[in-house]
């Protein structure tokens, strides 16, 4: 019998305003695979990412987890995975240590959120309102989410956007660290990862969105 | 799935073009019942039914207040229901004709009170009174607007469909409360001297033409309806084949008329 | 049933109460004749705007096929 | 994830209101500036004034609440923290309610609170003082409640605020009729428990259905 993947994905359509945004979307994900989503800008690589975090329905096709649908098996879906958007999702007026806090499982230390905070070159900005902090260390404070997290399937879209050379070298070793511990990883960026056995899925745009423009 | 055979009618139902091709067919007798109905109920109300003891001539405005007031609110109820469709099943047609009825809905509400206030003047005297009926409907008109300007305030079709659907139902959930609340308010308020609330009993030759402008107004809203939801499937299904078939054969029609 | 009115002028007049009786009926029938002329309009634009669209389409294509 | 829940987005709502006092007290003191207004616009004499305060303060009470629910979810739009809640592993209705309680504590408590004084400027009867507070307690809530629906409808369009406004008046219209009715069976010296009953039956409907409104318009429409 083969084994259930982690994570499948079949035949996977979105339309917003009757137009289809890509080609039907397949693939498999095991634990300890990566898999970094192409396509020029525009292709919907944020639409699929949030179409898997389950924000958005897709009009046709299925996800599955561990074999389940997941709209059968939603909030055990949900508590597997971690999304970090375009959006950092950090509030100005809380500090950085506070904004981890909030966005950490509950079970997180408070030693646990200084050393991620560590990790990400936050030191010494624990106690900072956010509003004084850069758009690049807004990112690092979303980004310090991966030291804490406990999910199993990370979904990140444009991960490195304002991020230096130094800081994507970190993110990606905490990521590599992820995959040997048997998580996943599915992640859109322009960039080319300096890690082995990355998978690349080309997304192309619908046929019929060239036509319309 | 077999089982699920006994739904196709439904789906069917849901096809625009299943919807455009039968309406088509079915226009021709609309109209014309419509027309029909309108003028008699038109004529006889204005020239043959009897005028009322107390307030005259001015009561036959009754004609046209109180069937266009019927299907105001009875407008609203199918845009929610159209949009409560939507929601569940995802159907686009049922969206479409949620859309249509809210300008219909809107245009009806108008109408209810402006012939409201132009037979309040020779009846009470005055073009405006926070009658609870009257309030009712000015709110109404307001909960009309909102769905339209909610609608075609999104960029995106779909969003402004979702969100206007939700409205819908929400209002219609408030319907019913703000129409008691206002009643409520308007026995607080109303001075003892005035009623305008107690219906006065009609007389049947009164009630006749009444019964015939409602049905008369029930078909002028599906033709309405009809009408503006084809016009909706045209813009919406304007990539589909058979609407391109369409729009060539009628240029073709249009150039051979002016030829 | 018998006609209420003895001529047409005192039909117009209806004891003083015309002028609100016949403005009533007069916006009704305008507002209730846009409401059957506006989605016409709309349908005969939409036809029209998606036959444009079709032929510079087919426009198209023809130059490119000469073109090669 | 820790934030899950009613009273996870309670407390951080309050938490953020409360690093953004200046913000937060908008509402208030929008309140009390407008209740200068009538008796300039309309007339210092106690007696009129007396006769207006019911109403008007319910008036103002509820453009004080609208004018702070546009930012209801703004704000949690824009940062990609609605994001992260409409994916959190739980029911959306509970931290929407956790979100709608904080706004109430925030805006129609003080609100309720400040309330005897401008009663007192605009020379409602003391006997009155005690059902409009109660009164705005529970109608501010329901403000809370249907405003939210709009704001959620609405938390997408860059110029949402007049839209939102035009969307939730009609939907307010019941909570003020009741409302300024318990102020003024009050003062006409009747028993004001009715009005006030019928408010509180009101709550509890939206209590009930707001939430699932608010989550379905946050899942629909803001995603888009």
């Amino acid at each position: 019998m083969p084994k259930t993947p982690l994570l499948s994905v079949d035949r996977l359509v979105f339309e917003r305003d009757d137009c289809n945004i890509f080609e039907p979307v397949s693939f498999n994900i095991e634990a300890g695979d990566i898999v970094q989503i192409e396509g020029p800008n525009g292709a919907g690589k944020t639409t699929l990412i949030r179409l898997l975090t389950s924000a958005l329905q897709p009009t046709s096709g299925s996800i599955l987890f561990s074999g389940d649908n997941i709209a059968d098996c939603h909030y055990e879906y949900l508590a597997s995975i971690l999304y970090i958007g375009h959006q950092p999702a950090v509030k100005m007026t809380l500090s950085a240590e506070e904004n981890l806090r909030w966005m950490s499982p509950a079970t997180t230390t408070a030693s646990e959120i200084d050393a991620a905070l560590a990790e990400v070159g936050l030191r010494g900005y624990e106690d900072v309102p956010c509003y004084s902090l850069s758009a690049g260390q807004h990112r690092r404070v979303a980004l310090a989410r991966l030291f804490t997290t406990g999910s199993k399937i990370w979904y990140l879209d444009e991960p490195f956007t304002a991020i230096d050379k130094q800081g994507v070298g970190i993110l990606q070793a905490r990521m590599g660290s992820h995959l040997a511990a048997g998580g996943c990883i599915l992640l859109s960026t322009h960039q080319d990862l300096a890690m082995d056995k990355v998978r690349k899925y080309n997304i192309e745009p619908h046929s019929d969105r060239e036509q319309q423009q | 799935m077999a089982s699920n055979r006994h739904w196709t009618w439904f789906y069917r139902l849901g096809s625009p073009r299943w919807f455009y091709e039968t309406t088509g067919r079915w226009l021709p007798w609309l109209w014309t019942l419509t027309l029909v109905l309108l003028t008699a109920g038109l004529v006889w109300g204005l020239g043959y039914a009897p005028q009322d003891a107390k307030q005259g001539n001015s009561f036959r405005i009754i004609y046209l207040h109180v069937p266009v007031s019927f299907l105001a609110l009875a407008g609203y109820y199918l845009m929610a229901i159209a949009g409560a469709i939507g929601l569940i099943w995802k159907m686009k047609l049922s969206y479409m004709v949620m859309k249509s009825a809210a300008p219909i809905g809107a245009a009806l509400t108008f109408l209810a009170l402006f012939t409201g206030a132009v037979w309040g003047k020779p009846t009470w005297g005055t073009y405006w009174v926070w009658d609870a009926r009257i309030t009712s409907m000015l709110i109404l008109l307001f909960l009309y607007l909102g769905v339209l300007a909610l609608q075609y305030a999104f960029h995106s079709q779909e969003s402004g469909n979702k969100a206007s659907a939700i409205l819908a139902l929400v209002g219609t959930v408030n319907i019913p409360i703000i129409y008691k609340s206002v009643d409520w308010w308007y026995t607080l308020h109303q001075p003892a001297t005035i009623k305008f609330t107690s219906a006065p009993s009609m007389h049947i030759d009164m009630f006749q033409p009444l019964l015939l402008m409602i049905v008369a107004l029930y078909s002028f809203y599906a033709l309405a309806l009809i009408l503006f939801t084809r016009a909706e499937i045209l813009q919406r299904e304007r990539k589909a084949t058979w609407v391109c078939e369409l729009a060539l054969q009628a240029g073709k029609d249009s150039a051979g008329e002016a030829g | 049933m018998k006609f209420q009115f003895d001529s047409v002028q005192q039909m117009l007049e209806m004891a003083g109460h015309g002028h609100y009786v016949w403005t009533a009926v007069l916006v009704s029938l305008l507002v209730m004749a846009w409401l059957l002329v506006r989605p016409l309009q709309l349908h005969r634009a939409n036809l029209k705007f998606i036959a444009r669209q079709l032929r510079r389409e087919q426009r198209r294509q023809g130059a490119g096929e000469k073109q090669q | 994830m820790s934030n899950v829940g009613f009273t996870a987005y309670l407390k951080r709502d309050l938490l953020l209101s409360y690093r953004r006092l200046g913000e937060a007290a908008s509402p208030l003191m929008f309140f009390l500036l407008v209740s200068i207004l009538i008796p300039l616009g309309v007339s210092p004499d106690p007696g009129r004034l007396a006769e207006l305060a019911p109403g008007m303060i319910w008036v103002m009470a509820l453009l004080a609440t609208l004018l702070s629910t546009e930012g209801l979810f703004a704000t949690d739009h824009q940062d990609g923290s609605l994001e992260q809640m409409l994916i959190a592993p739980q029911l959306l209705a509970l931290p929407v309610l956790g979100k709608v309680t904080a706004h109430w504590l925030m805006t129609g408590l003080p609100l309720t609170l400040v309330s005897p004084l401008i009663g007192l400027m605009l020379s409602l009867p003391s006997v009155a003082v005690v059902p409009m507070m109660a009164s705005l307690a529970v109608g501010t809530a329901c403000l809370s409640l249907i405003g939210a629906v709009g704001a959620a409808l609405t938390v997408s369009l860059r110029k949402g605020g007049l839209l939102l406004s035009i969307l939730v008046i009609p939907l307010y219209i019941p909570v003020i009729i009741f409302g300024s009715a318990a102020v003024q069976t009050a003062v006409d010296g009747f028993n004001w428990l009715g009005p006030l009953a019928i408010l509180a039956a009101m709550l509890c409907a939206a209590i009930a259905l707001c939430p699932l409104a608010i989550a379905g318009a946050l899942r629909l429409v803001s995603s888009n």
